[in-house]
């Protein structure tokens, strides 16, 4: 196996690397729930508590304007990295839950009357699902949702079906976290284009594992978290083309988004500003702005090239174990490999590679709908990252085959 | 048996295993007896959602006591279904309410009854109490 | 002047203190903006990032569940800490503006139809405040907004006089960030109740200078901001009385708030999650109540008493330059001073006094109405923290003075 | 004068001074000067809101040349307008669109235009471009 990536050397700038479970080595293969942060992000932060820590925007003096400005840089190489038209087009959030309430509440004002529906796929993580079921429930309709095949694939033939039902927004997850499946998302928005829908991507599994840009999917929305991305905790993006942010009604109220206030009547902020309530989190900007410098860097080609290795050798080592059932075998798959052997409940197994140090997540992985679908009660997830090895996936293989003779 | 005397009787068995592994063979072991709960009562009724794990719970007053069953989908969960079920049912309401769970730290097995743990542990044992606090509250009256 | 604090050893503890601007130590007056944190809870996120980063919550693995642990410990330390009856009161939020809009939003759906109305003060911050008047918008209504009177004090009689008005809500700031004066929420709740109208507080300004309790206070909502009592940005408390929260419907969906999905519907898992849609920041909760048992430790009796004698000190200083203003002058104030100087445009101050090295703001302190009422642009203000001395105040108006004779 | 001739006048008047303090002497100065705007056109009409202080702007166009007249209620903000207006007021179209503004950061004043200072001057240069693009656009019609 050859690999442009100097993994172990990058194992060095991830401290929780080094953390020991129970005694033994921890192998950390539940990326997908959330990434370890490398030092250089830590240290971001740290540094901005400890040098240039200050509330931004409106202030006169030399710190405010300092942190402001380090902020609004980070906007823009944002804006640049994902390929937006505008910086204003990035506006920060709390991370993807929030900027997709944040879409569903405001463009829904904006599109969605009483009878109006939204389409997503079968396979959304209930922060892209539960937020579209509540405005469809307001306007008294049901989601539209295209199904799911065998190998854990949207049906597009479903999919050019519903979006003839006429839905008002379409929403779909770029890569699932559950199964890994990637979506041909860029197919999926031109399609939805020709029938005028705008289309949010659910880019929370995405931006870790691939290079994506706005102007070459086209999506009207795009949202993720910065903790999925080697950030830190609280920070989230939501990318949104300018002519839907401008139309859009502000989500939330206060701080700087207003312009002009008054008891009687308040006019807004421009962009990003509008949907900018409140405090923003500087520090996790800067560290996002950092964690993603750091992925850049590393090389979004050579990231996805070695995890394809490593998704591949896990399969073949995994497949090795008797009554192993992959849960999500499509064609395009990104780092993530969802399993159950024979009856044994995901929770009994999970429990077991705990304590021989090997966090994996067990569960429904907040896609209930989508275990319903495969008959499950949840799966064993083993979830990559770019510092993952392939003597890890040989701990995970011997930890399965030994809880599995275990719970046998 | 008294509470504290099952309690026990369960420490020692698993003193005698110093390894997690032979420990959690011990559990498995449990766990996997015959269910402890008739297969009527396996519904949605007795059904405790601890989202990891499901777990069903049902009780009978007789004489002063309280006769719990449960079982569980997840063979571990059902093995520590089996160890508190041992300890509580056949005790009356008021042993019951007053039992000190913290054996179950002694046999390293603690985790497992950690509220954020959403294997419907916790809210087992809530029900058991509960269902003990109802069942005092009608033999006071 | 006598004080019980150890001011020096406390300022070696918070980094940026040692900053230099323009070559100039700085002298850090923006406190009610956002405060400096001190290493220990800079530290503990560190740490946390290094050694023990987790998604938390249905993980079954060892990091998971640590996390998992301490982030709920905290819930509990914080509830103890404000005297709230359960662990379960305590809603983890963004901050002020983000626990504001929830309660409008959820509390609104709950208890406000055609017609009703939201009571305020006129000294609320914009994020009390266009929440609250949006609701009121979409109800076909305007604001009840209780008068403040010449020294920026609320009218209790025009208070008492609008609660018979039959408002739904009440939303008062328990200290005005722009004048400092310390409202007498106690009373005021007190007094809604009689008309059994729930009471929300902002207690934006207030943890870091007094000790709340919900029990004394009997507010059915209070909600705070971590960046502004020493604590990293991105984290912010609603306490909410656990009959109101069980009733509220959810603010955001996805993630943890879940119980049951399916396509049709959902069920909501209990509180605090029904409240806490996504992934949470694990990181800032922990450096919250870091800080938090920063301030218990050093005593909120004494920095109160300290502060109060900074407040004094700098009334008393500031006195002495000619035209001095000094804007809200109530008999109860906090941390705040808010001045003007003869017909001086704040801006014009503020660029001064940050070219020697003096951070204060400027402006309208986002209560744009409070500011029409006094008739004046904006002001300058120097707010103040513990870790503030009489040197700086000294310092303060010296520059004060020598801005002013740059301007006349 | 071309721009870049004034533009080098201005620079020189400041260099004479090393001290921050005499730099924002001058500039308060040069903001005292009697209003550069006529007061009719000191109204919402011309008001560019820069939430901390207020600008207002007027343009004027006279045989291909633009001229501007501005104000604003902070002395400091005034003083930097001045320094702008003198450069770009009287200008053509075409000067006013390709006028490089960086001299204001040799002056040392560099942090006033940042957009994130809020104090008008950054939306009044945008209206100034606006201005001049529009003329120019009249001129080529
Ligand atoms: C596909 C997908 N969407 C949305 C989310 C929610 O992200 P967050 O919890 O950071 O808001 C996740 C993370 O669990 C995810 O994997
Ligand atoms: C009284 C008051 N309320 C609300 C807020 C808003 O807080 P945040 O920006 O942290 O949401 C502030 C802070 O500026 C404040 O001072």
């Amino acid at each position: 196996m050859t690999t442009s990536l100097n993994v172990e050397a990058l194992r060095q700038a991830f401290p929780v690397l080094n953390q020991f479970v129970y005694n033994k080595p921890l192998v950390y293969l539940d990326n997908a729930a959330t990434t370890q942060k490398p030092y250089s992000v830590i240290k971001r932060v740290q540094q901005y508590y400890e040098h240039e820590n200050c509330n931004i925007h409106r202030g006169v003096h030399y710190l405010s304007q300092q942190a402001t400005e380090a902020f609004e840089n980070s906007r823009k190489y944002i804006a640049g990295l994902i390929n937006a038209s505008h910086s204003h087009e990035i506006i920060f959030t709390r991370g993807t839950t929030e900027s997709v309430n944040l879409v569903a509440s405001s463009l829904g004002k904006l599109l969605m009357k009483q009878g109006d529906r939204v389409l997503i796929t079968g396979m959304e993580h209930h922060s892209n699902l539960i937020p579209w079921q509540q405005i469809c429930h307001e306007n008294g309709t049901q989601l539209l949702v295209a199904r799911i095949n065998d190998v854990g694939e949207t049906d597009l033939d479903h999919y050019k079906y519903l979006l003839e039902q006429g839905p008002k927004i379409v929403a779909i997850t770029h890569i699932s976290n559950a199964l890994g499946t990637i979506n041909p998302v860029k197919e999926m928005i031109h399609l939805a284009h020709t029938f005028n829908i705008p289309v949010l991507v659910d880019g929370a599994q995405s931006v870790a594992h691939m290079q994506v840009d706005m102007q070459d999917l086209d999506c009207d929305f795009f949202v993720f978290s910065g903790h999925k991305v080697y950030a830190p905790m609280g920070v989230g993006v939501l990318y949104g083309k300018e002519s839907w942010l401008e139309k859009m009604p502000p989500y939330q109220f206060g701080g700087e988004m207003v312009d002009q206030v008054s008891f009687e009547k308040t006019t807004y902020n421009s962009l990003p500003f509008k949907f900018e309530a409140g405090t923003p989190n500087v520090g996790a900007v800067l560290g996002l702005e950092t964690a993603l410098r750091f992925v850049e860097k590393t090389g979004f080609e050579a990231i996805a090239a070695y995890e394809n290795e490593l998704l591949a050798y896990g399969h073949q080592q995994l497949g090795t174990i008797e009554g192993m059932r992959f849960i999500g075998q499509a064609a395009k798959k990104a780092a993530v490999i969802s399993f159950l052997v024979g009856n044994i409940h995901p929770y009994d197994l999970g429990t077991l590679l705990d304590k021989m140090g090997i966090a994996v997540r067990t569960g429904h992985h907040c896609a209930q709908p989508l275990m319903d679908r495969f008959q499950i009660p949840g799966t064993v997830r083993a979830s990559f990252a770019l510092y993952n090895t392939f003597e890890e996936i040989d701990k995970l293989t011997e930890a399965v085959r030994r809880a599995v003779t275990m719970l046998s | 048996m008294t509470i504290e005397a099952i309690q026990q009787q369960i420490i020692e068995e698993f003193s005698a295993f110093d390894d997690w592994m032979d420990k959690y063979n011990l559990l498995i072991e449990m766990g996997k007896d015959t269910p402890l709960i008739d297969a009527q009562y396996k519904t949605n009724n007795h059904l405790i959602t601890g989202c990891q794990s499901r777990v069903w719970l049902h009780a009978k007053y007789k004489d002063g006591k309280i006769y719990f069953t449960a079982d569980s989908d997840a063979v571990i969960t059902k093995g520590i279904v089996n160890i508190l079920i041992r300890v509580l049912s056949g005790q009356s309401p008021e042993d019951i309410l007053k039992a000190d769970l913290s054996y179950i730290d002694n046999i390293g097995l603690k985790e497992h009854l950690s509220p954020t743990r959403s294997n419907g542990l916790v809210s087992m044992i809530k029900q058991i109490k509960l269902y003990a606090q109802v069942y005092k509250l009608k033999m006071d009256n």
